[in-house]
């Protein structure tokens, strides 16, 4: 059973439609599956809605699937850093639904893991509430809230073996486990492919299960969107602003 | 004279206490991690999936995939653990961070909480502001005391809540307030900036406070 | 003539496919593996937190941290990867695992399971008997046609159920039954062991079945 | 602030209390936290409920502190392995709830999650399913199961660190990382004990944040339940039975 495709082109190949649910990883531009979003505009299909935490920023990552109107609607907790996504937002052209970053996580957790709704305090007595069921549990108040599921999932990690099973990097992990689990088919970029077996198994974040088809796209499309340093001679203060 | 931000990032480290897991918004929040009080060992969390977050990385030194959840660029510690964002926002919702401080626009006396839209306006997204106010133990808000439009600390919040009886301290730069969020003891001024009066206070706040000053 | 335990087993493993992910039960199931068709690849789950499940190992090295959810000592395989229970669950339950196959003390000929309990006897427990039937995409039964005090395959279950409406074919040794689990179908007889007749079948079901019989 | 304890007394010390609620992990013999358990023993504490998925073999594990009749209540998913178990249960001296192995562990990552309730399709239509609520997504049926969250937790890792970090070996992960997440005070066994920063950030499965305490036990107690093996002239089969 080959699960390893030669390219990102050949590794969306028939699995593609028009006004399908996509779930993108990453948070910001940190392990965004940019090499497969980028095939994903080329193929040409449309009116997709999109579950990512961002949109990406102008010109990377989902961004480029805004500039050719290819997304109808985004599933996503903060979009602050795209001015297209704005633009077309407040022209009425694309949909949006905020989740609150951990039920977003959480909603797509639970489809991956069979099961259907769950209740969480996050957004109670907000705008988020509106429309969903409150309840009662020793005194304090949850909403429910419903799994998230798609039809594909892409998704970024750093090392991959032929089985599939994949190891994320430091931050680039975020929503990248999750939605590999919450999809019919998910398609997985890495930067680093070895032979199964490589991997040490205690070392594995998601299970080969997961994961149909694999690709190695190298580290060349890796982003920074604000770096931030400190000079070698400054005292090391956690988190100083500079 | 009312408090720089530094200072008010000063006083919100006095809430910490040795071995506290915390997690700072972005703004002022950032700075607390420059007055950690001596002996005293604070463990950052970045909702985005780290916990033990270090300093800005030194020049050359930064890394695509190591940002904190305002996506800059951050570095490692010895006691760094990296997880996804279900694992992440399962750590905030359960009750596992002792403190989080973040910024505010609005605070209403019962403890409601407003900072992530203002209706008009383009919405850019709660992003992980809704599930820390829900879930972390203790929630101190570092604002100012009040905006060009009048004041910050209200009877009721007016635009959309981030979060209802959430928070626990207001220090903004004119003063420092509690707010029994879930009782019935309302909010309390328990301190003045360094040559502030209670007068000032009262005069740019809409909340209705007992005063409570300590070694007043 | 019925089938044998090897036999039973064999005509199960004609159910793999290349590239399934398959939870095998304790007992006849468990020798499935022994059957897996050439030139197919079939990934065992144990729901105790492994993926990829070897053999057991040679002598002299058994690993106590190394078990099935049998709780023998197995090997690991270049594809290996563990993950803990509730990871393990979820992937039983997300409907990840292609097949299940597994013993039953009943089963009813809309699909209903029993495998769990006999009342007035000791419980020991459903382990994750309920979550592979809820959970898994296909459920196929291995067991005997008839217990001693009477047919296994029933109109409806008398012992308390495992799961509702879970199975989907069952192999015993006398024949292989289809059932359509969420349809109106029911149950049908698609094969007959070697040397057994159609009465022999009719003889020991109480279950109601269509004759399906292929190349009959 | 130290997490470190000479020895499994001194790291319960203060904290076990009659009639408390103690998350306990492994799976069988697999993975079980001995020494802690064994010191709960020595403790003389009682009127404990236990969750646990097995409840020991005779004579190792919590089968310990039945025999000194310490534990009220189990709430596991199997107790077949234990005779001194069923003596108690079938005399009325134990309660037993039983909970369907994903159930168990659902509810407990939901208990150290905030997710007060959740709903599962596993147990429909079963005992299981009684006093429970019943709903219906998208057609089928599902049951509405509550969180699990305890006193104390007790875990046993293979290797941690002084930050509390955890990383657990093979099958001997199971029950382990999710328990430690749902207890108000977590005491982990490390088989080896090294200081924070030796292991890579990104293999730690459980960060130290959920792990008050921690103790170093070695390896001397682990135990194989059933020795299965092939002889070395066999021919590699998978999972065959000798």
């Amino acid at each position: 059973m080959n699960k390893v495709y030669p390219d990102a082109k050949s590794a969306l190949e028939g699995i593609l439609k028009d006004g399908m649910m996509i779930m993108s990883g990453g948070f910001g531009l940190c392990g965004i599956p940019e090499t497969l979003s980028d095939a994903i505009r080329d193929s040409g299909v449309k009116n997709l809605t999109f579950i990512s935490n961002n949109a990406g920023v102008d010109g990377i990552g989902l961004s480029r699937l805004l500039e050719t109107r290819q997304i109808k609607k985004m599933i996503s907790s903060y979009v602050g850093e795209n001015k297209l996504f704005a633009q077309q937002y407040l022209a009425g052209e694309l949909e949006l639904e905020f989740n609150p970053q951990g039920t977003l996580a959480e909603r797509i957790r639970a489809g991956g893991a069979g099961i259907p709704a769950f209740f969480t305090k996050t957004g109670v007595g907000t705008l988020i509430a509106e429309g969903k069921e409150v309840r009662e549990f020793d005194g304090e108040k949850y909403l429910m809230e419903r799994s998230l599921f798609g039809d594909i999932a892409i998704v970024h990690a750093w090392m991959g073996d032929t089985a599939g099973n994949l190891v994320y990097r430091k931050t680039a992990r975020n929503f990248n486990p999750m939605m590999a689990t919450a999809a019919k088919i998910t398609v997985a970029e890495v930067e680093h492919l070895v032979p199964a077996g490589q991997i040490d198994p205690d070392h594995i974040h998601t299970p080969g299960i997961f994961v149909k088809r694999i690709v190695q796209v190298g580290t060349a499309k890796k982003h920074i969107e604000f770096r931030t340093t400190r000079p070698r001679t400054a005292q090391a203060a956690t988190g100083v602003e500079v | 004279m009312a408090w720089t931000r530094e200072q008010m990032a000063a006083r919100a480290a006095k809430e910490l206490r040795d071995g506290y897991y915390v997690n700072l918004g972005i703004g002022i929040p950032t700075l607390v991690s420059n007055f950690i009080p001596e002996g005293i060992e604070v463990n950052l969390q970045s909702e985005n999936g780290m916990l033990g977050m270090g300093p800005f990385p030194f020049e050359g030194e930064e890394d695509p995939d190591l940002i904190n959840a305002g996506k800059q660029t951050v570095s490692e510690l010895p006691s760094t653990s990296y997880f996804s964002s279900a694992d992440s926002f399962a750590m905030v919702r359960g009750g596992h961070i002792d403190l989080s401080i973040l910024g505010a626009m609005q605070v209403a006396q019962n403890g409601d909480l407003a900072n992530w839209m203002i209706p008009g306006k383009m919405v850019k997204g709660m992003g992980g502001a809704m599930d820390l106010v829900a879930g972390v133990k203790r929630v101190v808000v570092v604002m100012e005391h009040s905006a060009k439009d009048g004041p910050k600390l209200l009877k009721k919040c007016n635009l959309p809540l981030t979060g209802e009886r959430v928070v626990d301290m207001v220090v903004t730069d004119l003063a420092v307030f509690t707010i029994d969020k879930h009782g019935k003891d309302g909010m309390a001024l328990i301190e003045l900036a360094d040559g502030v009066t209670l007068e000032e206070v009262k005069a740019n706040t809409e909340a209705e406070f007992r005063v409570a000053l300590k070694n007043a």
